[in-house]
């Protein structure tokens, strides 16, 4: 724990003596903030020697809208589409997490059926913010093929998405106390026919990249990371998995309806960027069985629960978390009793999973940054909020 | 332009923080549900107060109560456990949490600030244990301009956390390695998450070397 | 008539072996080795031998060696000057360019220069006594063959120069395992 | 004149050899705008094919079916503002791309299409092609110095770095492919590009098959090297858009730009040619010993007015299936003109092969037997070309330290293994 402490602390010197780094073998550059592999505005800046990584520093904020000062000043209620355009991939994991926090700050509880409409659409997000994933990772590691793939076969999910509440990325689908819109007509067909036109995709993309000789060297013993190392740093969600620790805030901490469902945690063993692949994969079956479980089993009633038009919850603070397919996404509330929060913390899987970047590629080369920057996957806009 | 608009509803400063203390032994029993949050949903626009924190029994909390004395208080509100500790406890409390707790996982550092307070800011960190599956808080109050201890050498990943809460509140943490601006630009002036940063405000001569705009607005 | 034929004939067989190409080549090899030494940027420095380099095998080519001409191209200009050029790319020429371009050395190199030329100077004077004129017969086609057979022998038989050239490869083995363990730290 | 041209037409030597330098440069010439035209083909085909890999349409407004693409692209490049950086070596940085492509297009004159279809036999051409492919290295690492910028120079040292080692490989696998040829009578073999086709004829056999499977490693090693030292994909390390934005060419722009796309895939189709030269027998067509009936001739000497034939009567598929709405009037129209124009080439073809076959002046037939040498060569470079292209959708990239222990720890052994059983199996033979 301690040697995790000190690597992570060790401070970067990026001072360049006396401008002639081309002299010695030290070159320090700039990734980002405009390069087409930091999947948006990060900039990391890496020191090199050749090609070999000595240290990177992340420089972020590139897209800071200062999300938690907007909470302060708008009503629960207003603040809830705001949350979409964090990690605007995964909109409905972020609405999720915040309805249910003030949920649970307010003492209500959304009904069942509203519960199972959310976990149909929020397992369904973790897909479409997987396939996202795959897309872009495998294009930094160079194979363009999936990307287009993966767009395919994610325009389904959108469709349903858009069906439901109008919206295909940020999404806005769950109000504080339930859900907004009952399901339209044909939506278990939608999910259904989905159900049966996913599975065969996803060997698709396996069929590519699984066992091609040149994904497994770029992936494998890249960017490893311990378990012990995910937890000291506070990373979470796939990239833990991945490293042996097998928690999952639907499992430790059942949400929503997740406790009604069966389903697994894939883990992997090594914790390198071949591990992760192959976890995200695996959750992507795994919340296929979720879906299929949630949409034969949802059931009749009304999807609003008991709230007051003004929304008002008393004095108090609350802290709730999900698993959003980042990882572990947190509201901490506080309340004053009035409309408006008083405080509102997003605790961003993206940003704390970024802090491990550092460590996971020291050592290695600048086209592993690319491929292990990928493999965390984050969203700048949840980074930066 | 600065500072003419300040929230449209300026929040009272809660006494939230008061109030447990006072009403502790109070009707807990009836409204603050054991663990999850219950069915029983509150006639909301009726009843202003909603469930209060009650105090938390546990070995833990008995344990370190007998080592600090009135330093120390735990509650729960909601199912959620918290202490509320004296700031000279901090470093401590912290390191044994985990070391002896097994709260081997901070899952956030963040603050809240109350202007009118005479300590301004609740520090607040977010602790789980993986093996005890279970979440505690710890607050403290500092006044503005004091210190905290970093607690980067007992989870790394308060790092970055650190550096946003100094990034926003303006809060130093004695120790931490690297402590500076993280979100906002380097040269950035004020802390924008105190109640007293107008959410229009910004460093306009920033923006005016910077970018060479008039305003970022 | 074919013309076709009728153009081979006249131009007889060695249609680029003229003086204007000779002075042409002649003139860009002096010319980039005359940039060589007064460019103050290193790769600039480095570019124009690479000119030197191809106009050398040019004149190589016009001398019927074609295989040296070749061997010219592949290993000095495709291979050595990249290497050259890599590792001058990693130096830092802003500073380099400021520096002293002759060091104390120079009155040597001119002298060395001027020994050089007279040498020349004395060959041209007495080349007739030295290389018999028009001797030089012209190889019907190429003279990669010739070489092969001066360093590896005709069947059975070993040839002019193979024990040296087999020393010198094995000098080069030498050299590359000696490189190679210098550099790597652990093997 | 008619007599004049049909000599140079029907003429059994290469302009080179007969020393005739106005038809040397006449030929240079064609070859010049034949190799322009074939790298806009490419591109075209390229995003085309590409598309389809990866379910998407590609390029399908300029013209019908993105036919004009290439066209207006080019165009585009051309009015582009030509940006120097003001930090970058101006000179040098004018003149890298010069170098790239000069290296590139000085390769033809060696290349045999034919027999006698080619600008001169090089007794060296092997090893002059060898020797100036490895010059266009030297335009991506001066390009990559002279930018003066970070990610070039990384891409320059990369791409020097990863040339200069899979050239050994490759000139190995070469030398092997030299060996056989002088598996013959006297014993002596060749380095001359028509000369090693001419070995292959005689033999009797395409040196990919020679020795089975010694031939075959030797090609796919050097069908390997070839992809590494054109920097495509998977070994695309210079211009790795993921790591390096652009490789050695970020900060180029505009027409400059454009002669490194051009100097690329020129290069391409170079490499591919020495390919299709060494072991997959140049020119011939298949079976030259086994079928050289004149039937036979006549038979194959239809292939390239039958494949004209093909893509007009695609073209013309593709015009009828065009949506009837007015708004496609244009471009339903230029597709069947293009149709016209594949079929109207089909139909020339077809007439010379006739021709060919019945006219029985020995300079016709010879002319005849010029385009199918030519059809032939370009047909087995084309195969190359779409690898080229399959490789690219359907592979990740490379490492660079994975590229380096490929080229120095796997093929250079292989190759120098393939050498000596090479060797000594000729030796046992002959």
């Amino acid at each position: 724990m301690n040697d995790v402490s000190n690597r992570a602390l060790s401070n970067l010197d990026l001072e360049t003596p006396d401008k002639t780094y081309l002299d010695s073998n030290e070159l320090v550059i700039n990734m980002g903030p405009q390069h087409p592999a930091t999947h948006g505005v990060l900039r990391v800046i890496l020191k090199l020697d050749g090609e070999k990584v000595l240290g990177t520093e992340c420089v972020i904020g590139y897209l800071h809208r200062g999300v938690e000062k907007i909470a302060e000043n708008r009503t629960y209620t207003m603040f809830n589409p705001y949350v979409d355009r964090m990690d605007y991939v995964a909109a409905v994991s972020n609405g999720l997490g915040y309805c249910e926090a003030v949920e649970k700050l307010m003492n209500v509880e959304a009904p069942p059926r509203a519960k199972y409409i959310r976990v149909i659409l929020t397992e369904l997000n973790r897909i479409a913010s997987h396939q996202l994933w795959l897309g872009t990772h495998a294009l930094d590691i160079g194979a363009m093929t999936p990307l287009f793939y993966t767009f395919r076969d994610r325009e389904e999910i959108l469709k349903i998405f858009e069906r439901y509440c109008g919206a295909r990325l940020t999404t806005h689908a769950f109000r504080i106390g339930g859900c907004q819109y009952e399901t339209y007509a044909g939506f278990e067909k939608d999910v259904k026919n989905f159900l049966a036109f996913f599975p065969p995709k996803i060997d698709e993309y396996e069929a590519l990249l699984t066992t091609n000789r040149i994904w497994l060297e770029r992936t494998k013993n890249v960017g490893v990371i311990s378990g012990a190392d995910c937890i000291a740093l506070g990373v979470t969600g796939p990239v833990l998995r991945a490293s042996g620790v097998q928690w999952d805030l639907r499992k430790a901490q059942p949400y929503a309806a997740y406790s009604e469902f069966d389903f697994e945690i894939p883990i992997g063993t090594n914790g390198d960027t071949y591990d992760r692949y192959l976890v995200r994969m695996a959750e992507m079956r795994q919340s296929l069985r979720i879906i299929e479980q949630a949409v034969n089993g949802i059931p009749e009633g009304p999807i609003m629960g008991k709230v007051p038009k003004v929304i008002k919850p008393p004095v108090g603070e609350i802290y709730h978390s999900i698993e959003a397919p980042k990882g572990e996404l947190g509201y901490f509330i506080v309340s004053d009793g009035s409309t408006q929060p008083y405080r509102l913390r997003v605790r961003p899987p993206s940003f704390v999973n970024l802090q491990a970047l550092d460590i996971m590629v020291r050592g290695l080369l600048v086209a592993d940054v690319v491929a292990v920057i990928g493999t965390l996957d984050i969203v700048l806009g949840e980074v930066d909020r | 332009m600065a500072e003419e608009v300040k929230s449209p509803a300026p929040p009272p400063p809660p006494e939230g923080e008061k109030k447990p203390a006072a009403e502790k032994p109070a009707p807990a029993a009836s409204a603050a549900p054991a663990k999850p949050a219950a069915p029983a949903k509150p006639a909301a626009p009726a009843k202003p107060a909603g469930p209060v924190p009650v105090p938390w029994t546990s070995p833990l909390v008995e344990k370190y109560r007998s080592q600090y004395g009135s330093g120390l208080e735990a509650q729960t509100y909601l199912g959620q456990n918290y202490f509320t500790v004296d700031r000279s406890l901090i470093p401590d409390i912290l390191r044994l949490l985990r070391d002896e707790e097994q709260f081997d996982y901070c899952v956030d550092i963040t603050a809240a600030h109350y202007p009118k307070r005479e300590k301004q800011f609740d520090v607040v960190w977010i602790l789980y244990s993986f093996p005890r599956n279970e979440r505690v808080r710890v607050k403290t109050q500092i006044a503005d301009g004091a210190s905290i201890p970093s607690s980067v050498s007992i989870w790394p990943t308060a790092n970055w956390l650190e550096r946003e809460v100094y990034d926003m509140f303006g809060i130093q943490f004695d120790g931490h390695p690297d402590l500076k601006r993280i979100l906002l630009p380097d040269g950035w002036k004020g802390y924008p998450l105190r109640k007293d940063y107008g959410i229009l405000q910004q460093d306009k001569e920033w923006v005016q070397i910077n970018l060479g705009i008039e305003s970022g607005q | 008539m074919n013309p076709v034929m009728n153009s081979a004939l006249n131009s007889g067989m060695a249609p680029v072996a003229t003086p204007f190409f000779f002075y042409m080549l002649a003139g860009l090899a002096v010319i980039g080795g005359v940039l060589v030494i007064t460019r103050r940027n290193a790769v600039h420095s480095a570019l124009a031998l690479i000119v030197t380099l191809l106009a050398v095998a040019g004149l190589y080519l016009m001398l019927y060696a074609p295989f040296v001409a070749g061997v010219q191209i592949i290993v000095y200009a495709g291979g050595i000057m990249v290497l050259f050029l890599f590792v001058i790319m990693l130096v830092n020429i802003e500073r380099s360019s400021k520096e002293r371009r002759f060091n104390r050395m120079w009155p040597v190199g001119l002298a060395a220069a001027c020994a050089l030329l007279a040498l020349f100077v004395s060959a041209f004077a007495k080349g007739k006594a030295l290389f018999p004129d028009r001797m030089m017969t012209l190889p019907e086609s190429s003279n990669t063959q010739q070489i092969a057979t001066m360093l590896y022998g005709e069947a059975g038989r070993m040839g002019q120069y193979t024990f040296a050239f087999e020393i010198a490869s094995l000098l080069l083995l030498v050299a590359i395992l000696g490189a190679v363990i210098m550099t790597k730290k652990k093997i | 004149m008619p007599n004049f041209i049909m000599s140079y037409l029907g003429s059994t030597v290469t302009p080179g050899e007969a020393g005739n330098q106005f038809w040397a440069l006449i030929y240079v010439l064609i070859i010049f705008a034949g190799v322009s035209v074939a790298v806009i083909c490419m591109n075209w085909i390229e995003r085309k094919a590409l598309a389809h890999f990866q379910v998407r349409l590609g390029p399908m407004r300029v013209g019908p079916h993105g036919l004009l693409q290439p066209i207006a692209d080019a165009l585009k490049l051309m009015l582009k503002e030509d940006i120097i950086p003001s930090e970058a070596d101006q000179f040098v940085f004018w003149v890298a791309p010069l170098i790239g492509l000069l290296a590139a297009f000085t390769v033809y004159t060696v290349i045999p299409f034919g027999p006698s279809q080619a600008v001169s036999d090089m007794n060296i051409g092997i090893l002059f092609m060898l020797g100036v492919s490895s010059l266009g290295v030297l335009g991506i690492v001066v390009a990559g110095w002279a930018s003066n910028s970070h990610y070039p120079l990384i891409g320059a040292l990369r791409s020097s770095a990863q040339m200069v080692s899979y050239e050994v490989a490759m000139g190995l696998a070469v030398v092997s492919a030299i060996l056989m040829t002088s598996l013959n009578a006297s014993g002596t073999g060749t380095l001359s590009m028509i000369g090693i086709v001419q070995a292959q004829q005689q033999q009797g056999v395409w040196f990919i098959f020679k020795f089975f499977p010694l031939g075959l490693i030797a090609f796919v090693i050097f069908a390997i090297a070839m992809v590494a030292e054109t920097n495509r994909a998977p070994f695309d390390m210079a211009e790795a858009e993921s790591e390096l934005t652009a490789g050695y060419h970020t900060e180029y722009s505009g027409l400059r730009w454009s002669l490194f796309m051009l100097a690329e895939y020129a290069a391409m189709i170079a490499v591919s040619s020495i390919a299709v030269t060494l072991w997959l027998g140049g020119w011939m067509r298949p079976f030259p010993n086994l079928l050289n009936a004149p039937a036979w001739d006549f038979i194959f000497s239809l292939f390239p007015g039958l494949t004209f034939l093909g893509l007009a009567a695609i073209a013309f598929v593709g015009t009828a299936r065009m949506p009837a709405d007015s708004f496609f009037k244009i471009q339903r129209i230029g597709l069947a003109v293009f149709a016209a124009l594949l079929g109207f080439i089909a139909l020339l073809l077809l007439a010379i092969a006739v021709a060919g076959r019945f006219a029985d002046a020995s300079v016709g037939a010879r002319f005849r037997d010029g385009i199918d040498y030519i059809y032939w060569f370009v047909l087995k470079v084309a195969v190359f070309m779409y690898l080229f292209i399959w490789y690219r959708a359907t592979w990740p990239r490379y490492r660079f330290d994975q590229l380096m222990k490929i080229g120095w720890k796997v093929m250079l052994p292989i190759s120098l293994g393939v050498l000596v059983v090479t060797a000594i199996v000729g030796v046992i033979v002959s």
